[in-house]
Parts: structure tokens; C-alpha cells; sequence
């Protein structure tokens, strides 16, 4: 504890006190010499890493040695980028360092992890430095498989773009979007379950539909080229796209569209199996699996996300590893910034119990997602989830309905910016 | 929509569409297919009864009605009712050979869907469209056939409408 | 940020008073993990109001006194208060339980960010 | 309106089934719903897809409001002859658009 850290709080004092607690303890056990602190290595500087690190430090205080790795200097948040792609906010109000978990006494390292050695229980750098861990809390996001769509690559991006992680991609839709003309045509491509953000895709379709008819372009059209039949909030999109946007967002479910065959930059077309339906943009968000560093480790199933034991978000193949966030087989809770920031305060405290010799709390899973049909028009949807038959199952869940007061649809909008600056607050100090 | 079939003709007993009953057996068949769900559904309003029966009694006119040899296969849970998939199929040929079709939906606020004459197709019918419904209900699709009988079968959908209530299924995020 | 170095003292004095309370230490935990789940949406936003009566949809607990937070906690468990979200994040959570947890908020001072006048948040 | 889709297979042999799928991008505003304005958004619907084989009528659908937005028809029928399918979209004014698609049978 150094001069510049915060004033600690009331209940901070009394944790931290049973840290030095479990410290003293283990001096004893060791005949006086004082063993370094366990380490506690998060990969991943997300909302399930940042947030894991921060409480795992927070709770842990002394007792515990935390170490964040990863490889941005700076994160730009995939929540809320819709609303920069829209135009209602700027890059600059999404992108945030991590000098506040520095300041907090956690080591950030900045470095992109190349591998997980689970024998020597190390992560290893792309510098070949070396970071061991006693238990890792692994949070490493998503993989875009760009090749399950025929046609599609990194390459094609540039042309097609994704923006489903958020920085260069997201710059580059918005700045599509922006070049559009009065009657362009827009083709979206949303890929089969599961993924990141379920309501996502959508509510980029209302957001565009938004700024195209805001700016003069209320003759544009937007088809959207699902690959499921059914989707999240789907009753209230549809509401929302006829209400705010009539006629500007076509959604075709796969059953209509025939199934994506191939998608061609060249022309900028996607064909299905009932037509070549061409556009002026096309977005296309692919397919996703866990990302690579997890899937290398061997801690991924065959079908490329990470299984979890519920109770602690700890991986049935490797009890040194927990698993949080998007990387995650989270049962019935979606791949969101807040399922991922729930798990991660699960995984921390199950850590520091485990460390610690402390009786691990029975974890609380707790997500919501929030979605913009249009700026004062928010919708959500979310749960309670517990341990149900070996897996994370709802609880107790709610979502807003069609037709609800529009003061009801503001003040959701008012609770997701409320969010944001929270689970930011949360993550990044 | 595969794996959404429901033949609901094996469900539904042999009917007269007689003025009045339409009603009390929708009603059956929601508590029947639906279970708690249905308690959840609001009264059909007997304006809406009357516009249904008076559907069915201009198809059919006087003729018997057979709840065999046609069906409708939809989702029984539709997450929005904003486009939801109907398929109408039947076995029969020569003299039995459906003609007309006609979609209805009773607790719209317009009955009457769609009306579909088919001409010499030289196979079985196969027909699938998208309906929108306004609230959970049973649809119903009437037919006539080249020998001029009147064949019925409905579908049991229930409206999720952005979820009214975790009783049914829903996607999570 | 200020030195707070008399505050070590006091926390190695209660340090010293869990080791005659495991069981109560070992509530600690679990009570400062409930707290931590409130953070996820409640937090002051940068701009909002330093008054927590403030009008908000998700208002900072930090500070509350213990009794108003404990009353909101059962009328939203108990369906007194209408808020679906409320419901269900203090679902299944017993009076104690509750009890404990808004006693710890009321001991949290708020988090130390600047708030609209630039000045750190007030300790406790 | 917009230019129809239409989809079936290039060539098939005589006694084939036939798929046929046919969508229209349309609004299909019901006449039932309020504007933005508070005022009701008229009327303007597809009232009738028909669809013929070297201009014998194979399918003629009458639509109403209850038809969900961008209309969608799939039926079949036997590969006789080769030849010419057309299918007519008709909306509230009267106005129309066609697609056609020819398909090759083999005997």
C-alpha cells in the first residue's frame, strides 16, 4: 500500500484485512519466511477481463498478486459502437486505457499472448517473455470465422466490413454509411447462433435505418440476410423498424432467402439460394468461435466455445483455468459486455476463495442487454441465471413489450448510457 | 421451420363449422395445445366470431366440411407475429385435387388472409406463404377440391409479441 | 489523491478482530461480492448529479443510509415496487442477506471520480 | 416496386418436380397501422401474385393485409414441357411488375 492509492473504504479495510489475514497465515505455515502472494493472471482486457482483474484485486487486495495481459494500449468497447456507427457518438467516447487498474495495483502487461503452457501453468508472449500464473482467468473474445462464408476473408473486410469488434472496422462502416446516396440499398449478413451481442445485428439496422432517414436518405433500403428463422427482441425490432424507419429494414429469415451461398467483393453482391441480392454496402458479420489462444490451449469444445463448470466459470479441462466472457459456453446467458463482466466477478471471487482457503460465495449470474430501436427508444431484455442441472439456466428474466409509453422507451435509453458508464467505471476505474 | 410441424387436423374432432362453434373449440384447442399459456390470451371478441363464421359459411357454403385430407403445418410458438411461416399440403389428386384454398385468421382484425386458386399443377398441393398475425390464435385454412368438397385444418400459434412471459421459449441476449 | 496512511492502522486493527470472527470474514466476502454484482449498473455516470436522491434510472447506493436501501431491496423483491429488473436481481436473496448488503453499501464510500465539479467524491 | 425474385432450377427432366419460389421486397402497408403523424398510413398492398406456365395459369394467389411484408409464395408443379414461367405482382393502383424465368426439360 503506497501514499497515492486511494482512501480506502470502509468494507475495503475490513476485506483487505482478511487478506492480511490469509497472508499471515500462510507466513506461518512457511516458519516465518513470507512467500510471494499468489498470482492471478488475466488474459483479456475486456469487460470479463478488466472486470475479473479489478475485483480480484479489489477483494483480494495484498493477499493476492494480480497481472492483466493484453495486447491494445487502449480498448475500444464493442458495446455502444453501434451508436458511433449511427453517428451518436464519437470513437473517442468508447476508446479507454488502463492506467486506472495500474493505479489500482494491478500489472498490466501490454503484449499479445502467444500461447497457454497449462503443464507449467505460463502464459507465453509474442516476445517470448513468460508469465506463470497460480490461476489464469482467461477472457481472450471472439474469433470472426471470415472463411464459413464463402467469398468473405480479412481481405474482403475492407470492402464488406464487419465492425464486429469494435476500432478500424467500426471507423470504416460509419464512414460507408455516411458516403451513402438517397435511395442506396444495404445488404447485412448476420450469422447462425451463438454469437456476440444476439440483439446486436438489429439494432445496427435500426440505428443505420435511423441515420439514413435523419440525413435525407429515407429512400435507402436495408436487407437484412438472417441465417436463423428467429431472433432476440425480434417483435420489438420489427415494431421498432416499421415504427420509426417504415419500410427502410427488409428482415428475410432463411426459409425466404434460400441460405447465403457466397458473398463477392468484386461485385458486391451475396448470392442465396433465391437470388443475387447486390448493394451499394454490404455488411457482413460471420460466423464466430472462441478465440484461437483458447481453442490452441485445448480448452475449447469441437465446436469451438469454451465449456465452463457453472458454479465458478472454471474449465472441466484444466482446474488452474476459468473461462469468462464471450469465449464462453455460458449455458442460457448471451455472449454480452454484461454477462461477460458477471462472470468475470464470479471467476474472481472464486479464485481468491480458492487461493485464499475462503468459502466461495454461490455466484449470482446476472445479465442485460440493452438495444436502441431508435435514439429516445431503448428495449431490453435480461435475466438472473443460476446453476441448473449442471449448467447456467434462467432464474428469472424480463423484456420490455411492444407498445409500452414512449417515456418507458426513453428511460431505457436513459438506463443503458447509465450502464455504460458504469460497467466502464467498473472496468477501467 | 422444419421440426415445427403439427398436424392439427388429428387433433381437431370432425367439424360442422356450424355458426357458434367455432369459439368454444378454439378455445378447447388453445388449453389443449397450450397449456398454461393460453390463460394469458384475452377473450375473442364476438364480433370477431361472427366475422370468422361468416368466412367459413361464404367457403363453404352449405356444403359438409372434412377435417381430413388437409393440413397446416406452422410454428406453434411464433416469436414475433410479424411474419410467420404457414405451409398448406395435401395428398389429394384427380377428383380430390385441391382447387381453392383460403387462409383465415379468426382473431385478426381481418379475417380473411389470402385466397389461392390453383390451376393444373400436375402434383399434390404444396403451398407455403407468410402471414401476419395479430395476437396468438388458431389458424385455419379451408380448401376446396376438384369434386367439390370442402376440406379444414388449423394451427395453434402462439404469439410471443416480444414475450409475454418466460413460460415460452425465447432467445436469450 | 491523498495519503491515507493512518487508514493502514485501522485496518490492521480490524484484521486482527476477523481473526476472532472467521465466521463473520467469511460472510465478508460473500456480502462484498453481492455489493460488487450493484456495481454493474449502479455507478454515478461522470456527469450525473453528486446528490444520490438525484432523479436516476439506476441511482449510486454508495453511501445510502442502510434502512431506505434495505426497504427498496424488499419491495422490489416482494413485488411492493414495480421493476422487473429488480425483481429479479434480488430474487431468492433472504432479509439478512439484504440486510448485510445494504449495510455494507452504506459503509462504501463513492467511487473516487470526478464528478461534475472535477473534485474527487467524498470519503466517508 | 421493387424488381421480383424468382428462383427454380434450370433444367430438369420430364416427370420433375418443379419448385418454384417467388419474392417481392413490398411494404404491404395494412391500412391498419398509424403514421408517425398520428394519422393512418393509407393502403397499399400486392393484391394478387399470379403466376403461369407459357400463359396457363398455374397459381393465382389473392392477397390481403394479413400477408406479411415482402410477399413469399413457394409451390411446385410437373416438369412437362420446357417453356416459360411468369409471375405477376399486381398492387392497390393497379400497377404490375414481372419476372420470368425460362426452364429447360429434357425428356
Amino acid at each position: 500500500m503506497t501514499a497515492t492509492r486511494q482512501p480506502f473504504t470502509a468494507t475495503r479495510r475490513r476485506v483487505l484485512g482478511l487478506a492480511m489475514l490469509a497472508t499471515g497465515v500462510m507466513a506461518v505455515s512457511a516458519r516465518g519466511a513470507t512467500p510471494a502472494p499468489p498470482r492471478i493472471v488475466v488474459l483479456g482486457g475486456g469487460a470479463g477481463g478488466a472486470v475479473a482483474a479489478r475485483t480480484a484485486k479489489r477483494l483480494g487486495g495484498e493477499a493476492v498478486s494480480v497481472t492483466l495481459v493484453e495486447a491494445a494500449p487502449s480498448y475500444v468497447t464493442c458495446f455502444f459502437s453501434n451508436w458511433v456507427i449511427a453517428g451518436l457518438r464519437a470513437m473517442e467516447d468508447i476508446t479507454h486505457g488502463y492506467a486506472g487498474l495500474a493505479a489500482d495495483g494491478i500489472a498490466v502487461v501490454h503484449g499479445r499472448a502467444e500461447a497457454i503452457d497449462r503443464d507449467a501453468r505460463a502464459i507465453r508472449l509474442a516476445t517470448g517473455e513468460t508469465i506463470p500464473y497460480d490461476r489464469l482467468i482467461l477472457a481472450p473474445g471472439i474469433a470472426l470465422r471470415h472463411e464459413a462464408v464463402p467469398g468473405y476473408s480479412e481481405a474482403a473486410a475492407l470492402t464488406m466490413p464487419h465492425a464486429w469488434k469494435a476500432g478500424p472496422q467500426t471507423t470504416l462502416l460509419r464512414s460507408r454509411l455516411e458516403a451513402l446516396g438517397p435511395t442506396a440499398s444495404i445488404v447485412m449478413l448476420v450469422p447462425p447462433n451463438p454469437y456476440r451481442c444476439p440483439p446486436g445485428p438489429y439494432e445496427r439496422a435500426a440505428l443505420m435505418a435511423h441515420r439514413l432517414k435523419a440525413t435525407g436518405r429515407a429512400g435507402a433500403r436495408l436487407t437484412i440476410l438472417d441465417a436463423k428463422e428467429t431472433f432476440s427482441k425480434q417483435a420489438l425490432f420489427q415494431e421498432g423498424w416499421e415504427r420509426h424507419t417504415p419500410g427502410m429494414v427488409q428482415w428475410l429469415p432463411p426459409s425466404v432467402h434460400g441460405g447465403i451461398l457466397s458473398v463477392d467483393p468484386a461485385t458486391n453482391s451475396v448470392e442465396t439460394g433465391l437470388d443475387v441480392f447486390s448493394g451499394d454496402l454490404i455488411t457482413v458479420i460471420p460466423p464466430q468461435q472462441a478465440a484461437p489462444i483458447a481453442v490452441d490451449a485445448g480448452l475449447a469444445d469441437p465446436d469451438g466455445w469454451c465449456p465452463v463448470v457453472p458454479a465458478a466459470m472454471r474449465s472441466p479441462m484444466d482446474s488452474f483455468v476459468h473461462v469468462i466472457g464471450d469465449a464462453a459456453k455460458a449455458g442460457e446467458m448471451p455472449k454480452s459486455a454484461f454477462a461477460a463482466a458477471s462472470q468475470g466477478r464470479v471467476a474472481a471471487v472464486a479464485v481468491l476463495a480458492d487461493l485464499l482457503g475462503w468459502p466461495r460465495p454461490e455466484p449470482r449470474y446476472f445479465n442485460t442487454c440493452w438495444s436502441l430501436i431508435a435514439p429516445d427508444d431503448g428495449v431490453k431484455v435480461g435475466a438472473l441465471y443460476g446453476e441448473k442441472a449442471g449448467g447456467i439456466a434462467t432464474v428469472k428474466g424480463f423484456v420490455s413489450q411492444p407498445g409500452e409509453p414512449a417515456a418507458e422507451r426513453r428511460r431505457a435509453v436513459d438506463e443503458a448510457e447509465n450502464w455504460y458508464a458504469a460497467i466502464t467505471a467498473e472496468m477501467f476505474g | 421451420m422444419r421440426g415445427y410441424r403439427l398436424c392439427v387436423s388429428r387433433l381437431v374432432r370432425p367439424s360442422t363449422a356450424a355458426p357458434g362453434h367455432g369459439q368454444s373449440r378454439r378455445h378447447f384447442l388453445r388449453l389443449a395445445l397450450l397449456g398454461p399459456a393460453a390463460a394469458a390470451w384475452p377473450g375473442v371478441s364476438l364480433a370477431a366470431t361472427e366475422r370468422f363464421d361468416s368466412e367459413v359459411a361464404l367457403f363453404t357454403a352449405g356444403r359438409p366440411v372434412r377435417a381430413d385430407g388437409l393440413n397446416l403445418e406452422a410454428p406453434p410458438v411464433a416469436e414475433s407475429g410479424y411474419s410467420v411461416p404457414v405451409t398448406v399440403t395435401s395428398a389429394g389428386t384427380g377428383p380430390d385435387r385441391v382447387v381453392r384454398v383460403r387462409l383465415l385468421a379468426p382473431d385478426n382484425p381481418l379475417v380473411r388472409l389470402a385466397t389461392v386458386t390453383v390451376g393444373d399443377t400436375g402434383v399434390p398441393l404444396r403451398l407455403s406463404t407468410r402471414i401476419r398475425l395479430a395476437r396468438s390464435q388458431t389458424v385455419v385454412a379451408l380448401a376446396e377440391t376438384a369434386g367439390g368438397q370442402v376440406l379444414r385444418a388449423e394451427a395453434a400459434i402462439a404469439v410471443v409479441v416480444g414475450g409475454c412471459g418466460f413460460d415460452l421459449p425465447l432467445e436469450p441476449g | 489523491m491523498t495519503g491515507q496512511p493512518a487508514k493502514r492502522g485501522v485496518a490492521a486493527v480490524l484484521g486482527a478482530a476477523l481473526l476472532t470472527m472467521p465466521a463473520a470474514a467469511a460472510d465478508d466476502l460473500r456480502i462484498a461480492y453481492l455489493a460488487a454484482t450493484c456495481a454493474g449498473c449502479h455507478a454515478p455516470r461522470a456527469d450525473a448529479p453528486a446528490d444520490p436522491a438525484a432523479d436516476s434510472p439506476m441511482p449510486a447506493l454508495a453511501g445510502r443510509p442502510a434502512d431506505d436501501t434495505l426497504a427498496a431491496l424488499k419491495a422490489y423483491r416482494d413485488g411492493q415496487r414495480p421493476s422487473a429488473v429488480m425483481a429479479a436481481a434480488v430474487a431468492g436473496l433472504d432479509d439478512a442477506t439484504l440486510a448485510a448488503l445494504a449495510r455494507h453499501l452504506e459503509a462504501t464510500s463513492p467511487p473516487n471520480r470526478p464528478n461534475a465539479s472535477g473534485q474527487p467524491g467524498a470519503a466517508p | 416496386m421493387e424488381r421480383p425474385r424468382l428462383r427454380l432450377p434450370e433444367r430438369v427432366r420430364a416427370g420433375d418436380v418443379v419448385p418454384v419460389r417467388a419474392l417481392l421486397m413490398h411494404p404491404m402497408e395494412s391500412g391498419l397501422r398509424l403514421g408517425p403523424d398520428g394519422g393512418r398510413v393509407p393502403r397499399r398492398i400486392v393484391y394478387r401474385i399470379a403466376c403461369s406456365f407459357e400463359g396457363e395459369p398455374l397459381l393465382v394467389m389473392d392477397l390481403e393485409p394479413g400477408i406479411a411484408a415482402n410477399p413469399y409464395v413457394e409451390f411446385a408443379f410437373l416438369a412437362r414441357r420446357s417453356g416459360t414461367l411468369t409471375v405477376v405482382y399486381t398492387e392497390d393502383g393497379g400497377a404490375e411488375t414481372a419476372v420470368e424465368a425460362f426452364i429447360e426439360v429434357e425428356a
